[in-house]
C-alpha cells in the first residue's frame, strides 16, 4: 500500500520511478528480452549458462516467425553478481532499451533488487533460478509483474527432507551450507525444519564460504558425530570438492543436494566420490520425454557442452515468457503479465510448470541418485 | 679523471644546474662551494646518477656515466657518500661498513680496512652491533664517511662530510681526507665549511643558483675577498 | 631549591637506552630569556636531553618542569603546549605543505572554534582562521621567509629549510625555544646572519633558549651561558669564555688544534 | 544583518545546488537518474574516504563496513516505520522525515564504528591499520550473515524507494563541503600535518591520536550516509554490496583522483562509474578494459589525476584558492 | 514479517556455540585438524612469503599476487594436459609440471614487475598499489573471457571451475584414525624444504644480501654497487616461483581451478604475512601456519559460519598486542 500511496505524494522527492515509463513498448521492430546476468565475478559461469538457454530459446522462437510476427532479441547487461548493479542494469533495460520483458536474476539477493524495477514500470519479469519465496512478495503481497519458473526453497527443501526420512530411513544429518549464498541458506533451513518434523535430528550445522577450497575442518568436526548423511546445498563448483575431501576422511555416508548440483563439472571433478549420493533437481536427462531430449541435443549441438540447471531454468524462463506473449492480447506490459499469470500446464524442460497465486512454479520435483559418477533417477515428488 | 661539462638538471620545473663544468685530475682534491641551494648536492647526484641529468656529459677516465646505472658507476671505482648521510638505519655500524664493500670480494682486505675505519673512528668501534638508525647525528656522518671508504675507491664524492661533527671530529675528518688523497685517491669535496675545503683542496670551484662563478687553487679562492665575503662570513 | 622564576628545569634527568646511558643526571634551570648552549662531542646526549624534555622519549628518570609544572611522562603535544618548542637535527618540515601551512599547523593557542565551527564557518571559526593566516604571516616575516609563503616546504634550499623550521616553532608561542644544530649545512656569512636572528628572536618574543651547536663561534656568539656533556655528563658549564679554556672541554670536545682555528672563527679577531 | 550574511555563507552551496538539483531531477531519464545516483553515492564514499587515507595519510581498505553499518541501520529504521505516518503530515512528507531521521541514524552508529576502529590507529601503523579495517569489513559481513535480525545472507528486501537525485545530489554535496572546509581549516591542517610527519606535528602540538580517531569518525559517518542512500535506492539491503571488493574500488577512486585532492576524488568516482556503465554493453570484456584503463591511467597519471592539488590549481578558476600550485613555479 | 521469517526457522539453526566449544575433545579429531590446520597453513606460508619479499624490496602490497598463484595453477592444469598426466601419471611428469609452472609465473611475475611497477617505482607507493589491483583485475577477467578458437588449449579458460588431473596416484594412511594422504605429506615437506631454501638464499647468499640492502633503501644500495633492478626482478622471480609452487601442491589434493580461486586465497595468505610481520620472512612462514591453524581449529571446535570474523578478531587482537606483527620489529624511530 505504501508503495502506490508514496507515487501521488507531491513531496519534494517522490520517487521518479513512477513516471509513466517506457513499461514495454517495443523498441521498434524487434522485442527486446532484456537479461540481467552475472557474465563476470565470482558467479560469471551461472550467469553464462542462463544467457546460453535464454538465447537457444530465443533462436528457436525466431526460426518458428518470432511472436506476432515480431522477431525477438535479448539484451544480456552484466551485474558482476552485485544487487546495486542488478538494479541499474534492470532500470536501464527497461527505460532505455525498451525491453517488453525482464529476464533473470540467477541469484534471489539480485532478483530482489530487480523486483521492484519490474513492479514500477509494469514491465513483466521471470527469474529462472531465484528460490527465495520473499522476489515475488512485496511485504505479504504478491509482486503483480514479478515470476519465477523454478522451485522456491520451501518446497525443494522439503522434498530432500521428505525423500531423506521417507525413502532413506535417516535419523541424524549434517547440514553444510554456503553461509554468504541466500539460496544455500535457504534451502538449508528449510531442510532442516521439515526434516525435524518428521521426527529426524539436525546433530551438526556446519558452514563454508564460495570459494573456498579447503572443507576439511568442518567435515573433521562433522565426522565423528554417527551421520547417516550430510546435506550440502551449495553450488557443484564447491560441493565437488566438499565430496571429495569427505571421502579422503573416511567419511562414507551418502551427500545430499539441490538443483544447484546439476552440472557435469560436479562429475567431472568429484571423480565418483559422490557415488551414492542424492540431489533434488527439475529433471532428469534420462527422462525419454521429447521436450527435454530435444533440449539437451539442441543444447550440444550449439554450445557443445551439456546444460546444467541453469541453463534449463533459463530456456524455460525464455519459452514461458514467449508462450504467454503469444496469448497476449496485445504485447503492453500489463497485458503480457496478465498472460503470464495464466500459464498453466505449460510443458517446460524442467517439468509442467503452472504458476500459483503467488507466482511460483508449481511443479514436481525429481529426486536423482548418482552411481558410478552419472544421475539416475530416483524418484519423483509432488507438491 | 672526471670531467664533467655542461651539466644540466631540472627538478620539475627547477632548473638546479645550469651547465656546470668542472675537472678532477687524478688523485687531486677538488672543492666545490656555494650557498644553500646552490646546486653542489645536485652536482654529486649527477655524477653518480643518483638523478638523471637533463644534459651535459659527465666522463670518468675517459668513459661516459650517464649512459650507466649507479651500481656501475661504483664498479668502476667511484664512491658517493650522499647528503643526508644515507646509511642503512635498521643495518648495525658492522653490516653498514661490510655493505660498503659490497662489490669487493677479498674477504681479509675487508677486514683490514674494516680495522682501519675504526681505529680512525674509535666511536664506530664501540657502537660496532649497534643498529645504525639509533646512532647520534654525527656518529652517522662518520659512518657515511667511513663506509664510503670501504669499497676502496679512485674517486671519493663527499657532500658535507664535516656536517654536524663536533670541532675534534671535523679536525679528524679532514686529516682523513688528506691521507686518502695521499694515497692517490681523489677527491671531490662539498663543504660548507669553506675554510677548511679551501685548505685541502689543489682546485676549487663556486657554485651560484647552478653555475660556476669563480674557480682557482685553494689557495687563491682563499684570498680571494668575494670568497672570504661570501663564505668566509667576514 | 627550585627557582620559581625558570621557565624550565630539568631535575637529575637520565635516558637509559638498553645498556646505554644515553644522558645521565641531567642539570639544567633557564630563566625567562635567557640563551644557553649546549655543546658536547657527538653522541654526548644532546639531542636525547631535548628528546628528553620536548617528551619525544619520557625520561627513565628524573623530573622536567615547564614554569613549575611537571611534565615529564606527558605527551609531546601536552610539553609543547606547555611551553616547550624545538626544531630537529634533521629537518622535519611538512614537505608537502606550503611553508605558510607549516606555519599555520603550530598556531594552536587561543583557538575556539571547533570541528563542527570549521564545516559551518562560524563566525569564531572564521575569526580564528584570519586571526592564525596574521600571525603566521608575522613569523615568516621575522624568519624572512615571506617571498616564500606558498612555497611547497619541500622545494626550499636547506637554509631556508632551517629558518622555516623555527618560525614554525615559534609559532607555537613557545616559553623556550630549543634549536637543534640550527646553523648545520650553512656557510660561515649564514651563520653571522643566523646568530643576529638568534638574539633577535630572543629579544622580540622574549623567550629563554637552548641552543645545540657543534660551531663553536655561533655557540661562543650567541650564548650567555654554555654547558658541556661528554658521554652524557654534564662535565663543565658557564660562561663561554671559562669553558673554552677548561681543559677537560678542551680534551674531550674542541681538540688542541681548536685555539690555532678559533683566530679566523672569532669575530674580529685579526686575519693572516 | 550579519548572522544572515553568517548562515548564508555557511549555507550557501545547498541553497544553490538545491534547486539545480530538482530542476535536473524533473528532466533526467529514470534509466540516467538511477547512473547518476549510483555515481553520486560513489562520490560519498570516495571523498569521504579521502579523509582517512588522503587528508591524514592513514591506510583503511574497509570503507564498505562503515557504509554497511549505516546501511542497516537506516533499513531497519525505515522498514520499521513503513506504513506508518507522522502525525500532521503528508504521507509523502513524512516519509521523507523518516528517511532524513534513518540516514542521521545511519551516520551516527557508522561514526560509532568509526571510534571503534579509530582506536587501534592509535597504535598501528601503515598495512597494519589496513589490515585491522579489512578485518572490521569481514567481520560485519559475518556478523550480519549470522544475524536472522538482519536478514543473514539475504539481507533486509522491500524497503521503500527513497532515494532520488535530490537525496544523493545533496548528501555529496555535504560531503564535499565537509572535506573542503576541513582541510582550510585549522583541524585539516593538523590532518595533513600527521600525513607529513606525526612526530614533528606532535612536537608542534598536535594531538595526533585524537585527530587520528577524528578523521575515522567524520569519513566512517558519511560512509554510512552513502549506505543509508544505496539500500535506499535498490530497495533492498544485504552482505553482498558492502564486500572488502567495494572497500578496493574506493580506495582506487581516492588514489586515482589524487591523495588528498577532493575534486580528485569527486572526478575518478564520477569517471570510473561512468566507465563502468559503459561498459556493461561490452558483457565479459567489461571488466578486462576497465582494469587496462586503470593501470594506463596510473601509469599516465602517476600522482592521480590531480596530485594532491585541486581542480582550481590546475585550471585556474577567478577565485580558485592558490595552494600548491604557486609553489611549484617559484623558485 | 515475511513468511520467510514467520517461519523462524533461522533462529533454531544453527546450534549455540557453547554446546560446541564445551563438546568433548577427541585426541583423534584433534589429531586430524592438526594435519589439515598444517597442510593449509604451509600453502598460506608459500603465498605469504611473495607477499612479504616483494613488500620489503617495493613496499608495494602486490595484489595481483593472489593472481599469480591463479595462473600458476593454470599453467600446471595446461602442462599436465599436454602431457597428458591425467592418463598415465607418474612421478617424473609431475615433478616437470611443477618446475614448469613455476617457471612460467617467474616470468609472469618479472613481467609484471617491468610493466607495471617499474615505471612507477619512484613514486607514491599507493601509486603502485592501484596498478597492482589493476593487473589483478586484469587476470582474473581476463582468464574469465571465452576461450579463443582454434587454439588447441582451452585459453583463456573462461569462468567455469575446471577439473585439474592428479599428477600421481593418492596412497592414503590412517594412523590411529587420523587420514594422512601422500598428497598432504609430498605437500608439507616440499613447501618447508622450499621455505627453507629461501630463508638460505635470503640470510646466506649475496643476493640475499642484495635484497636486504634494497629493502632498507634502494638508492644508497645503488651507491654500494648492487645493482637495484636486478634484485627486485629477481624478487619476484622469486616470489612468483613459490606461489606456482603453492598453487600446484594446493591442487594436487584440491583438483579445482578457476579464475577467481587466487582471491580468497591471496587475501589471506596477504593477511598471513602483515600477521608474521610484513618484510620478514620466517614472519611469513608462522603467519601462514599460524593463519592455517587458526582457521582449522575456530572452524573445528567453535562455530565455522563465524570463521573468518574470529580469525580476523584473533589476528586484530594480536596485532594491538604486537604493532608490527609477530616478528617486525617496531623500533621508535631516532628524532
Ligand atoms: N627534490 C627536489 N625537488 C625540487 N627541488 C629541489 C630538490 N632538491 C633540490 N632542489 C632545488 O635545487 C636547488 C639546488 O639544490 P641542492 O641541494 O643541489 O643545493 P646545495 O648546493 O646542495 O644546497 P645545500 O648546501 O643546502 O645542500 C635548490 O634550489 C633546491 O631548492
Ligand atoms: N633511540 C635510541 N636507542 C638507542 N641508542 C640511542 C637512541 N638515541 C640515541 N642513542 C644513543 O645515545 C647517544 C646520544 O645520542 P644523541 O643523539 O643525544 O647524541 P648528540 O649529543 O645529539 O650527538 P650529535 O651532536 O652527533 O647529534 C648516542 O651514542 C646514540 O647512539
Ligand atoms: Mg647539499
Ligand atoms: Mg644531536
Amino acid at each position: 500500500a505504501c508503495q502506490d500511496k508514496k507515487q501521488e505524494a507531491p513531496a519534494p522527492a517522490a520517487p521518479q520511478a513512477a513516471a509513466p515509463a517506457a513499461g514495454g513498448a517495443p523498441a521498434g521492430d524487434k522485442l527486446v528480452f532484456g537479461h540481467v546476468a552475472s557474465m563476470t565475478g565470482n558467479e560469471a559461469t551461472f550467469g553464462d549458462s542462463t544467457d546460453k538457454g535464454i538465447k537457444l530459446a530465443v533462436d528457436e522462437a525466431n526460426k518458428a516467425g518470432g511472436v506476432k510476427g515480431k522477431q525477438l532479441t535479448v539484451k544480456t547487461l552484466d551485474d558482476q553478481g552485485k544487487p546495486e548493479e542488478a538494479a541499474v542494469a534492470a532500470t536501464r533495460l527497461v527505460t532505455q532499451d525498451g525491453a517488453t520483458v525482464l529476464l533473470g536474476e540467477v541469484a534471489s539477493s539480485r532478483s530482489l533488487a530487480m523486483a521492484p524495477i519490474a513492479d514500477s514500470n509494469k514491465v513483466p519479469m521471470i527469474t529462472p533460478t531465484s528460490t527465495n519465496p520473499r522476489v515475488t512478495k512485496d511485504g505479504d503481497k504478491t509482486r503483480p509483474y514479478v515470476f519465477r519458473v523454478c522451485f522456491i526453497d520451501p518446497f525443494q527443501g522439503t522434498v530432500m527432507a521428505k525423500f531423506a526420512r521417507e525413502n532413506l530411513k535417516i535419523n541424524n544429518v549434517a547440514v553444510l551450507r554456503d553461509v554468504g549464498n541466500d539460496y544455500s541458506v535457504g534451502l538449508a533451513n528449510f531442510f532442516a525444519a521439515k526434516f525435524k518434523d518428521l521426527g529426524g535430528t539436525i546433530v551438526a550445522d556446519e558452514s563454508y564460504k564460495a570459494g573456498d577450497q579447503d572443507f576439511k575442518a568442518q567435515l573433521t568436526a562433522i565426522k565423528n558425530k554417527k551421520i547417516q548423511a550430510i546435506y550440502v546445498p551449495g553450488y557443484y563448483t564447491d560441493v565437488a570438492l566438499i565430496a571429495r575431501q569427505a571421502r579422503e576422511l573416511g567419511i562414507k555416508v551418502p551427500l545430499m543436494g539441490g538443483d544447484g548440483w546439476d552440472s557435469v563439472k560436479l562429475y567431472e571433478i568429484a571423480k565418483g566420490a559422490l557415488d551414492g549420493s542424492y540431489f533434488s533437481n527439475h529433471y532428469s536427462s534420462e527422462d525419454p520425454s521429447p521436450v527435454i531430449q530435444g533440449f539437451v541435443k539442441k543444447y550440444k549441438e550449439t554450445y557443445g557442452s551439456v546444460p546444467d540447471a541453469l541453463a534449463v531454468l533459463g530456456y524455460d524462463a525464455a519459452n514461458v515468457a514467449i508462450d504467454a506473449m503469444k496469448r497476449a492480447k496485445d504485447l503492453t506490459g500489463p497485458s503480457i503479465r496478465d498472460a503470464i499469470e495464466q500459464t498453466k500446464g505449460y510443458q517446460a524442460v524442467s517439468g509442467v510448470i503452472n504458476l500459483d497465486q503467488d507466482h511460483n512454479a508449481v511443479k514436481s520435483a525429481v529426486v536423482l541418485a548418482i552411481k558410478n559418477n552419472e544421475a539416475h533417477f530416483a524418484a519423483t515428488v509432488n507438491p | 679523471m672526471l670531467s664533467v661539462k655542461d651539466l644540466v638538471v631540472h627538478y620539475g620545473a627547477i632548473e638546479a644546474l645550469r651547465g656546470v663544468s668542472l675537472e678532477v685530475p687524478e688523485g687531486q682534491v677538488v672543492a666545490l662551494i656555494g650557498a644553500n641551494g646552490a646546486g653542489k648536492t645536485t652536482t654529486l647526484r649527477a655524477v653518480s646518477r643518483m638523478l638523471r641529468p637533463t644534459s651535459g656529459s659527465v666522463r670518468f677516465r675517459g668513459e661516459e656515466l650517464t649512459r650507466l646505472m649507479p651500481h656501475d658507476i661504483v664498479a668502476r671505482g667511484l664512491a658517493h657518500a650522499p647528503e643526508g648521510r644515507g646509511i642503512f638505519l635498521n643495518l648495525t655500524v658492522k653490516e653498514n661498513l661490510d655493505l660498503g664493500a659490497f662489490l669487493r670480494r677479498d674477504g681479509d682486505g675487508i677486514a683490514a680496512d674494516r680495522e682501519r675505519m675504526f681505529s680512525l673512528f674509535p666511536i664506530l668501534r664501540e657502537r660496532m652491533s649497534q643498529v645504525a638508525g639509533t646512532l647520534s647525528g654525527g656518529e652517522q656522518q662518520m659512518l657515511s664517511v667511513a663506509r664510503a671508504l670501504m669499497s676502496r675507491p679512485k674517486l671519493l664524492l663527499l657532500d658535507e662530510p664535516s656536517l654536524g661533527l663536533a670541532p675534534q671530529v671535523v679536525e679528524r675528518i679532514f686529516q682523513v681526507l688528506r691521507d686518502v688523497s695521499a694515497q692517490g685517491v681523489a677527491l671531490l669535496l662539498v663543504e660548507q665549511n669553506a675554510h677548511k675545503a679551501l685548505q685541502i683542496a689543489h682546485r676549487a670551484y663556486v657554485l651560484e643558483t647552478g653555475e660556476v662563478v669563480m674557480t682557482g687553487t685553494g689557495a687563491e679562492l682563499l684570498a680571494s675577498p668575494e670568497v672570504r665575503k661570501a663564505y668566509l662570513g667576514e | 631549591m627550585s627557582t620559581p622564576a625558570a621557565v624550565l628545569e630539568a631535575r637529575n634527568v637520565t635516558m637509559q637506552f638498553g645498556g646505554l646511558k644515553a644522558l645521565a643526571d641531567f642539570n639544567l634551570t633557564l630563566l625567562p630569556g635567557e640563551l644557553v648552549g649546549l655543546i658536547g662531542p657527538n653522541g654526548a646526549g644532546k639531542t636525547t636531553a631535548f628528546n628528553a624534555i620536548t617528551g619525544v622519549y619520557p625520561p627513565s628518570a628524573g623530573d622536567v618542569l615547564v614554569a613549575g609544572e611537571r611534565v615529564n611522562g606527558r605527551r609531546p603535544h601536552e610539553i609543547c603546549i606547555a611551553g616547550v618548542a624545538r626544531t630537529f637535527q634533521n629537518i622535519r618540515l611538512f614537505k608537502e605543505l606550503t611553508a605558510l601551512d607549516n606555519v599555520k599547523v603550530a598556531c594552536h593557542h587561543g583557538r575556539k572554534a571547533g570541528f563542527a565551527g570549521a564545516f559551518f564557518l562560524t563566525p569564531s571559526f572564521v575569526a580564528d582562521e584570519e586571526r592564525i593566516t596574521a600571525r603566521a604571516d608575522e613569523y615568516l616575516e621575522v624568519m624572512g621567509l615571506s617571498h616564500r609563503r606558498a612555497a611547497l616546504a619541500k622545494n626550499l634550499p636547506y637554509g631556508e629549510q632551517r629558518r622555516l623550521e623555527i618560525a614554525r616553532a615559534l609559532a607555537s608561542g613557545p616559553k623556550v625555544l630549543c634549536l637543534d644544530e640550527p646553523a648545520a649545512g650553512m656557510n660561515a656569512s649564514e651563520k653571522v646572519a643566523l646568530m643576529e636572528l638568534i638574539h633577535r628572536i630572543r629579544d622580540q618574543f622574549r623567550l629563554a633558549i637552548l641552543v645545540i651547536e657543534h660551531d663553536m663561534r655561533l655557540v661562543m656568539g650567541v650564548s650567555e651561558r654554555l654547558v658541556v656533556l661528554d658521554h652524557g655528563v654534564t662535565i663543565s658549564q658557564g660562561a663561554p669564555e671559562k669553558v673554552r679554556k677548561d681543559p677537560k672541554v678542551i680534551e674531550a670536545y674542541l681538540g688542541d688544534s681548536y685555539l690555532e682555528e678559533k683566530k679566523i672563527a672569532v669575530p674580529g679577531a685579526p686575519t693572516p | 544583518m550579519r548572522p544572515v550574511r553568517i548562515v548564508l555563507r555557511s549555507a550557501l552551496p545547498f541553497l544553490v545546488a538545491l534547486p539545480l538539483l530538482f530542476a535536473l531531477q524533473g528532466v533526467i531519464s529514470p534509466g540516467w537518474a538511477i547512473v547518476l545516483i549510483s555515481a553520486g553515492i560513489n562520490v560519498i564514499l570516495a571523498v569521504s574516504l579521502n579523509v582517512v587515507n588522503g587528508f591524514t595519510g592513514q591506510f583503511s581498505i574497509g570503507h564498505a563496513g562503515f557504509a554497511a553499518v549505516g546501511a542497516y541501520t537506516a533499513a531497519k529504521i525505515t522498514t520499521a516505520m513503513h506504513g506508518l505516518q507522522i502525525v500532521g503530515l503528508s504521507a509523502g512528507v513524512s516519509d521523507q522525515v523518516v528517511f532524513l531521521l534513518a540516514l542521521l541514524a545511519g551516520m551516527v552508529t557508522a561514526a560509532l564504528a568509526g571510534v571503534l576502529v579509530g582506536m587501534p590507529s592509535l597504535r598501528l601503523r601503515g598495512d597494519y591499520l589496513a589490515i585491522v579495517t579489512l578485518g572490521f569489513n569481514e567481520i560485519i559481513r559475518v556478523i550480519i550473515e549470522n544475524t536472522p535480525f538482519l536478514g543473514q545472507a539475504t539481507g533486509i528486501s522491500g524497503l521503500p524507494r527513497l532515494t532520488t537525485v535530490v537525496w544523493v545530489g545533496m548528501g555529496a554535496v555535504a560531503t564535499i563541503s565537509m572535506a573542503r572546509r576541513l582541510v582550510g581549516s585549522t583541524h585539516g591542517r593538523a590532518l595533513l600535518a600527521i600525513r607529513e610527519d606525526e612526530v614533528a606535528a606532535e612536537a608542534m602540538g598536535v594531538d595526533t591520536t585524537g585527530y587520528k580517531v577524528r578523521a575515522f569518525v567524520i569519513a566512517s559517518a558519511f560512509a554510512g550516509l552513502a549506505g543509508g542512500l544505496l539500500v535506499h535506492l535498490i530497495q533492498l539491503c544485504t552482505p553482498r554490496s558492502f564486500t572488502f571488493v567495494k572497500s578496493i574500488e574506493v580506495v582506487v577512486m581516492v588514489v586515482l583522483g589524487g591523495m588528498g585532492s577532493v575534486t580528485g576524488s569527486v572526478v575518478a568516482a564520477l569517471v570510473l562509474s561512468f566507465a563502468l556503465e559503459g561498459l556493461r554493453e561490452v558483457q565479459q570484456y567489461r571488466m578486462v578494459v576497465y582494469s587496462l584503463l586503470l593501470i594506463v591511467l596510473m601509469l599516465t597519471r602517476p600522482s592521480g589525476i590531480f596530485g594532491t592539488r585541486e581542480i582550481w590549481d590546475i585550471v585556474k578558476l577567478p577565485g580558485g584558492r592558490r595552494k600548491a600550485a604557486g609553489a611549484e613555479t617559484s623558485p | 514479517m515475511t513468511p520467510f521469517h514467520a517461519a523462524g526457522l533461522s533462529r533454531d539453526t544453527p546450534p549455540s556455540p557453547r554446546y560446541r566449544i564445551f563438546g568433548e575433545v577427541r585426541v583423534t579429531e584433534f589429531l586430524q585438524h592438526l594435519v589439515n590446520g598444517l597442510s593449509v597453513g604451509t600453502i598460506y606460508a608459500l603465498i605469504a612469503l611473495g607477499y612479504t619479499m616483494v613488500y620489503g624490496v617495493l613496499k608495494l602490497i602486490n595484489f595481483a599476487h593472489g593472481d599469480v598463484y591463479m595462473v600458476g595453477a593454470f599453467s600446471g592444469f595446461y602442462l599436465a594436459n599436454a602431457m597428458g598426466v591425467g592418463g598415465s601419471p607418474s612421478l617424473a611428469k609431475a615433478l616437470v609440471v611443477f618446475v614448469g609452472s613455476m617457471i612460467i609465473c617467474g616470468i609472469l611475475g618479472v613481467l609484471i614487475e617491468r610493466f607495471a611497477y617499474r615505471p612507477l617505482r619512484h613514486r607514491a607507493r599507493l601509486t603502485s598499489l592501484i596498478t597492482a589491483i589493476g593487473v589483478s583485475f586484469l587476470l582474473e577477467y581476463g582468464f574469465q573471457l571465452p576461450s579463443i578458437p582454434g587454439l588447441g588449449i582451452p585459453f583463456p579458460p573462461g569462468p567455469t571451475p575446471r577439473f585439474f588431473p592428479e599428477p600421481f596416484t593418492r596412497v592414503a594412511w590412517e594412523p590411529f584414525g587420523v587420514y594422512v594422504s601422500n598428497y598432504d605429506v609430498i605437500s608439507f615437506f616440499t613447501a618447508v624444504g622450499l621455505m627453507l631454501l629461501l630463508q638460505y638464499i635470503v640470510y646466506r647468499t649475496r643476493f640475499g644480501t642484495s635484497m636486504r640492502a634494497v629493502s632498507f633503501d634502494s638508492q644508497v644500495a645503488g651507491l654500494m654497487g648492487i645493482n637495484v633492478n636486478r634484485v627486485i626482478a629477481g624478487t619476484f622471480a622469486l616470489g612468483s616461483a613459490l606461489a606456482a609452487a603453492a598453487a600446484l601442491l594446493f591442487a594436487g589434493s584440491r583438483p579445482k581451478v578457476d579464475p577467481l580461486m587466487g582471491l580468497t586465497l591471496g587475501i589471506k595468505a596477504f593477511v598471513a604475512a602483515v600477521f608474521g610481520g610484513i618484510g620478514n620472512v620466517p614472519g611469513a612462514m608462522v603467519g601462514g601456519l599460524a593463519l592455517g591453524l587458526a582457521e582449522e581449529y575456530v572452524s573445528g571446535y567453535a562455530l565455522s559460519s563465524y570463521r573468518d570474523g574470529i580469525a580476523f578478531a584473533f589476528l586484530i587482537i594480536v596485532l594491538l598486542v604486537r604493532p608490527a606483527g609477530l616478528f617486525g620489529s617496531f623500533r621508535p624511530e631516532k628524532v
